[in-house]
C-alpha cells in the first residue's frame, strides 16, 4: 500500500514540451508510471516520448481520465496550471515549479481544497510510491519497495535521507516532498494522517527545516495522534538568522523558526531527531524495535486478560 | 527582498497613506536644502536595509536646516552594523502624542496575511509579542476576498478612542493591505504610527519586504535593489542564478538543492568546521552555474577547501561534473576540493570527473570530514 | 415549529442607529423577537429602545451570545456588514438593504457558505415565524401562526399574499422574504427544502415574479422532492421585456425569464398557480384537501397491505 | 444602464482590448473632418441605446471622407425605433476574415460570470442560442479569483485554429473580463470580434451595461448617462428615486414594492384595463415621493385614472396619506384618484386621507377594478 498515489495513478505532464518536463515525463514513463497525456498550449497533436500532447487539459481529460497531474511550467504559468487541473477534474496535483509567489498560493490553495483536490507543492520534488508510480523528480533509482512513510520539505536532502534507508535495507511505502515554500497545498500533518491510516507503513521519517512552525504543529499532532513511530532530522543548524536559505519558506525571522526550537518541540513529543540524515535508518531501527516490544507487550497484556 | 524606508514610504504614499513630506539627500547641501524648503525641523534618518540604526544614531532630530547639514555630515559615510549610509530622508519632523505598531505579515500557519497591530508602539516589537502579547491584536485576512472594512475597524478601535481616529486609522489600514497585496510583500510595517496635535494619524516610519519570488512581475520594486548595501559575492551570485549566502567559515560549501545543503553546513558544524558559505546550484544546472559558485567561493580569503555534494535528481550528475572540470581549467583552484557526485548520471559524472584526479567521497558525512581534514 | 428563525433566534440589528434599524428594531423587540445588541461604528455605548449597541460585531459577540443579525445599513457598506457578522460567528444573516451591487455579493454568497452560514437577501424583507420570531421588516400584524410556508422574492406582495392567508383563516409556519436580486443566498429551493423537513408545515405558497429562472428550477425539484402541496403566484406577467421592473432581478431579456414560461414550468410540475394573490388561499386550501384525501387513501392502502 | 458603443469601446481600449481607430461626430462636417484625418474607408455608426440600428440603416461604410460625411447627414438625426440618433462613431473599417461573438453576463443560475464565445459571431447571438447551442462555448468565472488564463485559452481555441490568434483571443478575453469587472457590468459584448489580413484580432463592436446598484461607485460612468435617450418622465422619476417604467395604458399606478407594482398592473390587464406605468415609490417613502409620483402619472395624457396601492411595511400608510394630500393640493388632478392603504399605520393614514375624500377600495382585487371603472 501507499499513500496519495499507487498503480491506479495516471498522470497527465502539464509543461511537456519544456526542458524538465520532457526530460522527467521519460523518467516517470521508464519508472513505470501511468503517464496518459501531457499539456503545452501550442503543441497539441504532437507526442513526447510517445505521449500524446494536447493544448488544454480539457481536451486532455476528454480523451484520457487522469486523476493526477504534475506541473512542470514556469513560475508565472504555474498557478493557472493549478486552477486549469483542478478545474478539469484532477484530484491530485503535483507542482514541482519553484518560485511561485505567496501571494498567488495564497488563493490558488484554498481554491483546490474547496474542489475536493489535494495539491503537493510548489517547489517540491514530487512522490514516489516504490513499485508502483513515481510522480515529480524524485529519482526512481535510490528507492525501494517497504514499510517506512517519507515525509519532507525538501528535495535533494529527502534523497539522502531515502537512500540512506535504502541502503540500511529499510523500503519505502511512499516518499512525498512537501516543498519548501511558505504556503504549500499538503503539509506534515495531511501526510502524517495518511501515513497513520495506510496499513503498510510501519514507522515514518520527517525531514524538516528552519522557518515556520510546522515541525512543532507537527510535534504535537504526532503526540496527539499517531501510533506509529516517527523519527527526524531539521536542516538550518548553522544558518544565521534572517536570511533566506534558498526555499522561500526557509528563514528563522525575529527568533522563531529556528532548528534548535523544531528540535526540543519534537524531542519532548518523544520524538528521535538524527544529527546527519546518515543516522535516521539507525534511530527508525530503533524506534520500530521499541514499537514492536510495546505492541508485543499489549497482546500479552490484552491476552492475559482475556484469560 | 529589502527596500529602503524612502521607497517604502513612496509605496505607502502611492496608496494613500498619509507620511510627512520628506525627500532623499545623498550630500549634506542636498539636506540643507530640503530642510530649508520644508522650513520646518526635520528627521534626518539614514537610509539602510539592516535594523537598529536608530540605537546606531543614524536618526536625528534637526531644528533647522543648518542642524539638519551638520547631521547629515555625520550620518553620511556612517557604517551602521556593517552597511554604509549612501543615503539620508529628511523628513518633517511631527509632535508625537502616541505611537503605535502596524505590521501585515503572511502568517504560515493559516496560509493568510496577518494584520498585527499595538497601542505600544515604537518599540522592538518583537519584545512587545514576548513579553506582553495580549497587548497585540490580530486579524487574519481571508486572501480570497481581501481585507473588509470592518476588520480594519476591528483593529483600529484597539489603537484609537477618537471615532475620527479610528476611522482614519481603519483606512490606514485598508491602503496598507492594499500596498502589501500590490507589492507583493512578505512584510510592511508602520512602526510607529502616530498621532498629532489636532488628530491626524501619520506613518512616520515605513518598512517594506518583497516576495522574492514575486519579483519578476515586480519590475520597478526589482530595479531599487541598492546593491550597495549587499556583499559583492551575494551579487555575483544572484547574477548567476545561485542561492548564496556568505558566512564567516572556512569550508567552502557546492551543493544542490536547499535543504541539502544547510544540512550540509550542518555537517560541517558538527564535525568541527566552520562553514564559509551556503551555496544552493539549484535544479535543471548548468555546467556555467559550478564555475560560477567556484568563482564566487574562491574569492573568499577565508576558504581553506571547497567541498562538492551533489545528489543528482533533476540536477544530472554529468552537467555538474563537466562545471567542475571546466571550472578547474578556468580557476585553476589552488585550495583542496573534494568532490561526492551521486545520483542521477553518477556514472557519467565520474568519468568526466576522472580527468580532473580530486579527491572524491562517497558519502555526505565523509565528503564534509574529508573538507575539514583538507582545511588543515 | 417553522424554518430558519424560532424561539432560540437571538438577533443583533446592524446599522441600529440609523432611521430603519431604529424603528424595525423596535417593531421587532415589540413583536417578541429577543433582540440583544445593535451595531453602528462609533456609536457604542449607547442605546436603541433598551437596546445595548456597539462600535462593532465583535464586542457585541464578546458580550451578547447572538445567532442571527439583521443588516439595515446603506448599500456601500452593506457587504461590509455580512463578512463582519459571518466573521464573528452569526448562523443566519438577513440583509435587507437594497441596492447591493452584484459583483460583491458574487463575491460575499461563497464565504457565507463556506463559513456554515446562511444569508438571507439582500433587498429582501427578512423573515417571520409567528408568534415566535421576526427578523426584518415583515409587519407582524398581517401574520397569525398556522402550518402554511411562504416563501416570496417579493416585500410588500408577500404581506398581500400572506394577508389573504390570514384572511382566510391559514396561519403560517414561517413566511421568507428572499430578496429580489440577481445574487441571493437563500433561494427558493433552499426554502423548500426546509419547509419539507419542517413538520409544521403542511403546504407552502412560493411567489416568484420574471426574471431568471429560479421558479423553473423550483418546480423541477417540487417535482422531484416534494411531498408537501405547492401553490404559486407570479408577479409581472404584463411587464414588457429588457426593462428592470423595480428589483434588480426583476427583467426578461431576450425571451427568457417570461412570467408565461414560469406559469408553464409551475404547471407541468403540477403546482397550482393563482391569477391574483387574493386567490391563494382557495388554491391552497383544495391543495391541501387533496393532499390529505391522498394521505388517507395512502393510509387505508398500508392498512389494508398490514392485514 | 446602458452606454453607448463608444463609451464601451473606450471602456475596452483602456484596459487594452483592440478597437479599430474611431472618434465620435455630432455633425456631418465633424464627420468629414475625421474620415479625412483617417485617410481610410470608415465605418459611420449611429449611437443609439437601443437594439437593430444597422437593420435599422444606422450604420453605413463609406469610401472616404465625402461619402462619410453624406452618411452622416443621412443618420444624424434619424430615428431608430424611438430613438433620435445624436451622435455617430467614425470608426476606421477593416477587411473582415472572419467574425465571432464575446460575452460576458452574470449567470443567475450559477451566481457566476459566464463568458460566452461563439465562432458564428456578427449576428444575433439569441437567434444561435436558440437553434444552434452547440455552436456557443461557455466558461464559468469562480468570482472570488477572477478569470484565470486556461479559461480563457480554452474558448479562445473554439474560436480560432492559429496559436497567434488564439493567444491574442485568450488575451482579449482576460482585459474584456476585467473591464466587466471593473466597470460593474452586467453585460460586456463584443459582436463581432473579427481576425483581418496580417492574422490581428480586433472588437469591432462594443456592448456595455453597467449594473444599476454599482453607480454609487461609478460616478464617471454614471456621468455618461444620455438624458437624450430617454423618455422625459423616466428621468424625472429616477431623480425623485422612484422606479418607473413607462407603458402605454390609461390606468396610472402608483404602489409600493416592486412586486406588488407588478402585480397591480398584472391586475389591471386581467380585470380589463392597461396599465399606463410600472411605479414603485419604494421603501421608506417620504411624502414628496408620492407628490413626484402623481405629477409624473399626470403629465401622461394617456392617463384616465389613478389607483394608489399601498401595503404598508417599511412604508408608512401615514405617510403616502400625508403625499397624496400634499399632491392633491399641488397638483389638483383633474382625472379620478381611487387609494387602497393597508397594513403599517394604515389607521393614521386613513385619517389623514379623509380630508381629501377620495374613493377608496379596501382589497387589491378591488381598487384596481375601481380605477378601471373610474377611467371609464
Amino acid at each position: 500500500m501507499s499513500i496519495f498515489i499507487d498503480k491506479k495513478t495516471k498522470v497527465i505532464v502539464q509543461g511537456i514540451t519544456g526542458r524538465d518536463g520532457s526530460f522527467h515525463a521519460k523518467q516517470m514513463k521508464n519508472y513505470g508510471t501511468n503517464v496518459v497525456a501531457g499539456v503545452t498550449p501550442g503543441k497539441g497533436g504532437s507526442k513526447v516520448a510517445g505521449i500524446p500532447v494536447f493544448n488544454t487539459m480539457q481536451d486532455a481529460m476528454a480523451k484520457v481520465k487522469a486523476n493526477t497531474s504534475v506541473i512542470y511550467v514556469p513560475p508565472p504559468f504555474a498557478v493557472d496550471a493549478i486552477y486549469e487541473a483542478v478545474s478539469a477534474g484532477i484530484k491530485l496535483v503535483v507542482c514541482v515549479t519553484e518560485g511561485v509567489p505567496a501571494n498567488d498560493m495564497m488563493k490558488v490553495a484554498p481554491f483546490v481544497k474547496a474542489n475536493g483536490a489535494r495539491l503537493i507543492g510548489p517547489n517540491c520534488p514530487g512522490l514516489i510510491s516504490p513499485d508502483q508510480s513515481k510522480v515529480g523528480i524524485l529519482p526512481g533509482t535510490i528507492v525501494k519497495k517497504g514499510n517506512i512513510g517519507v515525509i519532507s520539505r525538501s528535495g535533494t536532502l529527502t534523497y539522502e535521507a531515502i537512500w540512506a534507508l535504502t541502503l540500511e535495507g529499510l523500503g519505502q511505502t511512499t516518499c512525498v516532498g512537501i516543498g519548501g515554500d511558505q504556503v504549500i497545498g499538503t503539509n506534515f500533518i495531511d501526510c502524517l494522517a495518511a501515513f497513520e491510516a495506510d496499513k503498510a507503513t510501519k514507522g515514518i521519517v520527517m525531514i524538516g527545516e528552519i522557518g515556520g512552525s510546522d515541525e512543532e504543529e507537527a510535534a504535537a499532532y504526532i503526540k496527539k495522534n499517531l501510533t506509529k513511530p516517527v523519527v527526524s532530522f531539521i536542516a538550518g543548524q548553522a544558518a544565521p538568522p534572517g536570511k533566506r536559505m534558498g526555499h522561500a519558506g526557509a528563514i528563522v525571522s525575529g527568533g522563531s523558526g529556528t532548528a534548535e526550537g523544531k528540535i526540543k518541540a519534537l524531542n519532548a513529543a518523544g520524538i528521535p531527531v538524527a544529527g546527519s540524515p546518515t543516522e535516521l535508518p539507525a534511530l527508525m531501527k530503533e524506534a520500530l524495535k521499541k514499537a514492536k516490544a510495546k505492541a508485543a507487550k499489549k497482546a500479552a497484556k490484552a491476552k492475559s486478560k482475556a484469560k | 527582498m529589502k527596500v529602503h524606508e524612502y521607497q517604502a514610504r513612496q509605496m505607502f504614499a502611492d496608496h494613500g497613506v498619509p507620511v510627512p513630506n520628506g525627500e532623499i539627500a545623498t550630500t549634506s547641501s542636498e539636506a540643507y536644502e530640503i530642510a530649508e524648503r520644508f522650513n520646518k525641523p526635520v528627521m534626518v534618518k539614514a537610509q539602510v536595509l539592516v535594523g537598529g540604526r536608530g540605537k546606531a544614531g543614524g536618526v536625528k532630530y534637526a531644528e533647522n536646516a543648518e542642524a539638519a547639514q551638520v547631521l547629515a555630515t555625520k550620518i553620511i559615510d556612517m557604517d551602521i552594523k556593517g552597511e554604509t549610509v549612501h543615503k539620508v530622508l529628511i523628513s518633517e519632523a511631527v509632535d508625537i502624542l502616541s505611537e503605535s505598531y502596524v505590521g501585515i505579515i503572511l502568517d504560515r500557519a493559516t496560509q493568510k496575511p496577518v494584520i498585527m497591530v499595538s497601542s505600544a508602539g515604537g518599540v522592538d516589537i518583537e519584545e512587545v509579542a514576548d513579553k506582553t502579547p495580549e497587548k497585540i491584536f490580530k486579524e487574519y485576512v481571508d486572501p480570497v476576498v481581501g481585507l473588509q472594512a470592518y476588520q480594519a475597524r476591528n483593529l483600529a478601535y484597539k489603537l484609537f478612542k477618537d471615532i475620527g481616529q479610528v476611522r482614519q486609522g481603519a483606512d490606514i489600514l485598508m491602503k496598507l493591505y492594499q500596498t502589501f497585496w500590490d507589492v507583493d510583500a512578505s512584510l510592511v510595517e508602520i512602526n510607529p504610527l502616530v498621532t498629532v496635535p489636532g488628530g491626524k494619524v501619520l506613518a512616520i516610519d515605513a518598512k517594506v519586504n518583497i516576495d522574492d519570488n514575486a519579483l519578476y512581475r515586480q519590475k520597478e520594486i526589482e530595479a531599487m535593489r541598492d546593491l550597495a548595501a549587499e556583499e559583492p559575492a551575494e551579487i555575483k551570485a544572484r547574477e548567476a542564478d545561485l542561492s548564496f549566502v556568505k558566512l564567516d567559515g572556512s569550508i567552502g560549501c557546492i551543493v544542490n538543492g536547499a535543504g541539502l545543503a544547510m544540512t550540509t553546513m550542518d555537517l560541517v558544524k558538527r564535525y568541527g568546521g566552520e562553514p564559509a558559505n551556503f551555496l544552493d546550484i539549484g535544479g535543471s544546472s548548468n555546467p556555467q552555474k559550478v564555475v560560477a559558485a567556484m568563482d564566487i567561493i574562491l574569492s573568499d580569503p577565508n576558504v581553506r577547501s571547497i567541498l562538492i555534494n551533489i545528489f543528482g535528481g533533476i540536477t544530472r550528475c554529468d552537467d555538474v561534473a563537466s562545471g567542475i572540470v571546466e571550472a578547474f581549467k578556468q580557476l585553476k583552484p589552488s585550495i583542496p576540493v573534494v568532490v561526492r557526485l551521486t545520483g542521477t548520471n553518477e556514472k557519467e559524472g565520474k568519468k568526466i570527473l576522472a580527468s580532473v584526479k580530486l579527491p572524491s567521497a562517497d558519502t555526505l558525512d565523509n565528503v564534509v570530514k574529508k573538507a575539514i581534514e583538507l582545511a588543515g
